[in-house]
């Protein structure tokens, strides 16, 4: 039961990271603008600290000079912690894929819950990855916090 | 019968009424953080939480229960024991002044007959926590905020204090419940214009909300003060700053809207507390819009607002209240 | 964890997939065949295109800005240019010695040119080159000016105490073409961290080589 | 340009790290400040943190290949960068761009450069603590997406403005809704001259903050509504036109003081100047092709070109140099605003307190993507 409630709670105030790094964070301002709301309606509030987070939406390219910043910053947040990965540089490098200095994907660094495709993804794309990491968290399947 | 001793049954009195006063003032609090929340968000053209029960309503429940089961960090150079006694003493802290709040006729927990004065006195402490968590911290962006709250506290207590003069000597009272009972027929808004003035903004000022929300201001210090608190420590931080905003307006309303008293009607006690609180809710509305339309302003201005404008002001409205009483 | 991402890693490219993936081809292939280039063609260029224009498009009426300054910056430079000629009509181009720089700019800064717009480093198989690119808010040209240095040891003056503005694009040249900027006050790597072996923007640097 | 860490730090002095994660600094920038308590003594950026190599990328694509990635240069105006990109092509291979594909260029830059500007407005309110104009400013720029979203399919990236002319053509009854969205914004900007302008601390906060010489702005290399703010009327669409600039009646912004309010001011009139052109534009915009006929794989003949627009923050040109050969160009060079820009950061904001630091910093306006490319 007191699980149960948990996991309510934790779905349902779903803090993130003002933790924007290309083209992708815009795109994720323009979600938690006026015409879609996804942040405040889920009763997400965005704290600047990482210590006030649950979590890490990592909006864009992750160069190898920012890995060990990125790590850093996902050590910093107190469990339990969720990853989105947005954007193709995320999850795979993108367009960037074979350059000297972007990462081919966060997930070598930090486990990543939800990737969201596109480049960048839409709002509603963002909005759709939203709900499912909050349907995983609802049904217990992270790996990490089973 | 162990009651009959009169030391006992106050002491039980006082336990029953705190307690009861301490879930009143967090249930409030956790309203606000809603209503809050929600007012910004129409201010914004967007709709704010609506998704945790109806209209969003268990949002603070969610944001309690997740923030109390999350992990607690203390970072490894922070100073373990001043770190940790922060937010529990602003909790604290916060909670004092609500004592000697009286929310109608009768319903106060301790009608202290310097009510008023115990009031300033203990929302000065407010100041240490502050300092506590941004020194205890280790952080340089929790230090810069513990300074600024320092620098804020020392130019707006001034002001804050002076502002509150007059209406005490309009009353002729310190105590709370004489204060609002003066304020039956006229309250003291009217009579008191510059010092009304004056006392809100020393009023936002020290509850450090913007425009003064220097401590915190997220696009420079990233948290303020609490950046290195997570948890429950980070909960307890910010239970305080609203319960200090639901002080500040209570406060307000007492020394310049006439608590619950609406002129030239006798409300039962009942109607009283709800008028009380209609007002604060009133007040508060107003603090939320002045955050949903200003910018913060700067330390130098800050202070330089402080020191130059309001407590000439303060002076000024003790002498002219000093002259119209000697007519 | 894995297993039921709602969200499967998506194959997408962001743009259509054009003619060819370049495969990892990009080292060897255009070493020889530029260096001469720059250096020769421009002459026919310039005859050549202001007689085809006019009659391609005759309803375009759209004045063409020719170059004003190139005869007078050719006139000032005298013994310092090695060649020099004009693209796209209005746009010229100078090849000066390496060592000439600081001269050559100096001039050019008594000639109101002010604005130094971007440094860009160019490797070649045999030489190398800094391309100045330098604006004229009175006069509204650009000139480029190519400075010519070896390959072996690419050195050359810093021109910081002319146009400070030329701070950050030495360092960034530095960085990314190894080009050694001889007097800047902070030569230090800008873009990349600290700990980054060699200079990307050379020819025989492999574009997927990783520091680690 | 002083390296901080060199400096030996006084008794009262502290080293204080703004980024690369911090809510101000627009993405993954890092300030390094030396502070006296609020008083910053030394800046020093560092940047990098986005780096890409995109410039390394662009020899091993393909011409049309990398079209794409120059979007990804200053993401929030990304027409403004498909633009140089394609001028520098068109003049290496003298292709003839054809006169609507000119028109319907400009109009998508003119309508990027508004979406840009009102970014701008959006992210400055919000570094001064007025999070309500962040909300508002995307409001309105939603709406100039909707109409670049309607003609290339892209809500941030376009990769619209091609070699040889546009992409597609405009789409049906897009210069009606174009028509009806400038005819309405100007009503919403009223509420930011309200909110703005009308409001003593936004103007004591920007006033008086960075104030930067038009001479000294030169020298550091600064361009775009920064210089114009410091009173040099230079405007590459004026000074160096391209396109069909020449041909279209409009004004350069200036401003005096220099300040982070003329830098504001300069911005804001940017914005009805925009309009204006765009409304010119769709008045005259002439039938034809909106492309010219240009070969599948391009391949253009050996030479060097350096390619000059005017983007919403200053000069953004491109270097490209053409072995005639291989189907990718041998180099190419991005000399973006921002990274000059905020090369010149610290001569203007060394010696202020803190959140006139901030200030300052959003008033510059850089995208990192742009700086660190």
């Amino acid at each position: 039961m007191d699980r149960l409630l948990l996991r309510w709670a934790r779905r349902k105030a779903l803090w993130p990271m003002t933790f924007g790094l290309a083209c992708c964070a815009i795109e994720m301002m323009a979600a938690g603008a006026s015409r879609f709301d996804l942040f405040e309606r889920f009763g997400m509030l965005f704290r600047a600290s990482p210590r006030q987070s649950d979590l890490m939406i990592v909006a864009g390219t992750v160069t190898d000079k920012m890995a060990p910043n990125v790590k850093r910053l996902y050590d910093q947040m107190p469990e339990p912690k969720y990853v989105i990965a947005m954007g193709e540089c995320a999850i795979c490098g993108g367009p960037f894929y074979d350059s000297y200095s972007v990462l081919d994907g966060v997930d070598k660094i930090i486990p990543v819950d939800i990737y969201v495709p596109g480049c960048p993804p839409r709002p509603e794309t963002l909005i759709y990855g939203v709900l499912k990491l909050r349907e995983r968290i609802k049904n217990n399947d992270i790996e990490r916090y089973k | 019968m162990i009651l009959d001793n009169p030391l006992v049954l106050a002491l039980v009195k006082g336990i029953v009424g705190v307690i009861i006063l301490i879930s009143f003032i967090s249930l409030n609090v956790l309203f606000l953080t809603w209503y809050e929340r929600k007012v910004i968000a129409r201010i914004q053209v967007r709709y704010g939480p609506n998704r945790a029960g109806k209209f969003g309503l268990l949002q603070p429940l969610a944001d309690t229960a997740k923030l109390l089961a999350k992990e607690d960090i203390v970072p490894e150079k922070a100073d373990r024991a001043v770190f940790t006694f922060a937010p529990a003493t602003a909790f604290a802290v916060a909670l004092l002044p609500t004592m000697a709040i009286p929310f109608a006729s009768g319903l106060i927990v301790s009608d202290l007959n310097i009510g008023i004065l115990y009031i300033i006195a203990v929302s000065s402490l407010a100041t240490i926590p502050v300092i506590m968590g941004g020194w205890g911290s280790n952080n340089k962006y929790t230090l810069l905020g513990g300074m600024r709250t320092i620098a804020q506290s020392i130019s707006y207590e001034i002001p804050f204090v002076l502002s509150i003069i007059g209406v005490v000597a309009l009353a002729g009272s310190l105590s709370m419940v004489q204060i609002i009972n003066a304020q039956t027929n006229i309250w003291y808004v009217f009579l008191q214009p510059l010092g009304f003035v004056v006392f809100f903004i020393a009023m936002i000022a020290e509850t450090s909300r913007i425009p003064f929300d220097l401590p915190e201001s997220e696009s420079e210090l990233v948290a303020g003060f609490h950046t290195e608190y997570s948890g429950m420590k980070f909960a307890m931080f910010l239970f305080a700053e609203y319960i200090h905003m639901v002080v500040a307006s209570a406060l307000l309303v007492i020394l310049f809207f006439g608590g619950w008293n609406i002129p030239f009607i006798t409300l039962p006690v009942i109607a009283q507390a709800v008028v009380f609180i209609g007002k604060m809710y009133v007040v508060m509305t107003v603090m939320i819009w002045i955050r949903g339309t200003l910018p913060r302003i700067t330390i130098v201005q800050m202070t330089s607002i402080g020191w130059k404008v309001l407590i000439p002001l303060a002076l000024l409205n003790i002498m002219i209240t000093g002259i119209f009483m000697s007519l | 964890m894995a297993e039921e991402e709602p969200v499967e890693k998506p194959e997408e490219k962001p743009a259509e997939k054009p003619v060819e993936q370049p495969e990892e081809k990009p080292v060897e292939k255009p070493v020889e065949k530029p260096v001469e280039r720059p250096v020769e063609e421009p002459e026919e260029k310039i005859e050549e295109r202001p007689v085809e224009k006019p009659e391609e498009e005759p309803k375009k009426e759209r004045p063409v800005i020719k170059s004003k300054v190139f005869d007078e910056i050719k006139e000032a430079l005298k013994d310092k240019i090695v060649d020099s000629w004009i693209m796209s009509e209005r746009r010229p181009f100078i090849i000066i010695k390496g060592e000439d720089i600081l001269k050559v700019a100096k001039t050019l800064v008594g000639m109101e040119f002010d604005h130094l717009s971007a440094i860009s480093g160019v490797e070649y198989g045999d030489r190398m080159e800094c391309a100045y690119h330098i604006w004229s808010y009175s006069k509204r040209e650009l000139v480029t000016v190519k400075a010519v240095i070896s390959k072996d040891n690419p050195k050359i003056d810093s021109l910081t105490p002319i146009w400070k503005s030329a701070d950050w694009h030495e360092r960034e040249t530095y960085d990314l073409m190894g080009i050694v900027f001889e007097g800047h006050p902070d030569l230090r790597r800008i873009l990349l961290s600290d700990d980054f072996k060699g200079h990307p923007l050379r020819k025989d640097f492999e574009l997927t080589e990783k520091p680690w | 340009m002083v390296q901080i860490s060199e400096i030996p730090t006084g008794p009262n002095e502290m080293i204080l790290n703004l980024g690369p994660q911090h809510p101000s600094t627009h993405g993954v920038c890092r300030l390094v400040l030396r502070t006296d308590g609020e008083k910053v003594l030394n800046i020093e950026p560092v940047i990098g943190y986005l780096h890409r190599g995109i410039e390394k990328l662009a020899e091993n694509r393909t011409y049309i290949q990398f079209l794409p990635l120059t979007d990804r240069l200053d993401y929030v105006a990304a027409m403004g960068n498909n633009m140089p990109y394609a001028m520098a092509i068109e003049d290496l291979m003298e292709i003839e761009v054809p006169e609507r594909a000119e028109y319907i260029r400009v109009i998508m830059l003119e309508l990027q450069r508004l979406a840009s500007h009102l970014l701008f407005v959006a992210t400055f309110g919000a570094d001064l603590g007025a999070w309500t104009v962040l909300m508002y400013g995307f409001r309105e720029r939603e709406r100039i997406l909707d109409l670049l979203e309607m003609v290339s399919g892209g809500r941030l990236l376009y990769s619209y403005i091609y070699p040889g002319g546009v992409r597609y053509d405009l789409p049906e009854g897009f210069v009606e809704k174009c028509r009806k969205t400038l005819k309405e914004l100007p009503k919403y900007f009223e509420d930011y001259n309200d909110y703005f302008y009308s409001n003593e601390i936004f103007l004591k906060r920007c006033e008086g903050v960075g104030v930067l010489k038009a001479e000294d702005a030169i020298n550091l290399g600064i361009t775009g509504p920064i210089l114009r703010a410091c009173g040099a009327p230079h405007d590459l669409r004026k000074d160096d036109p391209y396109s069909i600039y020449d041909q279209l009646d409009f004004k350069v912004i200036t401003e005096k003081e220099g300040d982070t309010l003329a830098r504001f001011n300069v911005r804001m009139g940017e914005i009805y100047e925009s309009i204006n052109i765009v409304n010119q534009a769709l008045d005259s915009l002439p039938e034809g092709d909106f492309r010219a006929k240009v070969p599948k794989v391009l391949k253009p003949p050996p030479g060097a070109v350096y390619s000059r627009t005017e983007a919403p923050r200053g000069e953004l040109s491109i270097y490209l140099l053409s072995d005639g050969e291989s189907k990718n160009p041998y180099r190419l060079k991005i000399r973006s605003p921002s990274f000059c820009n905020l090369s010149a950061f610290p001569f203007f904001a060394e010696g202020d307190i803190l959140a006139n630091v901030v200030a300052n910093f959003a008033g510059i306006d850089i995208v990192l993507g742009d700086v660190d490319r």
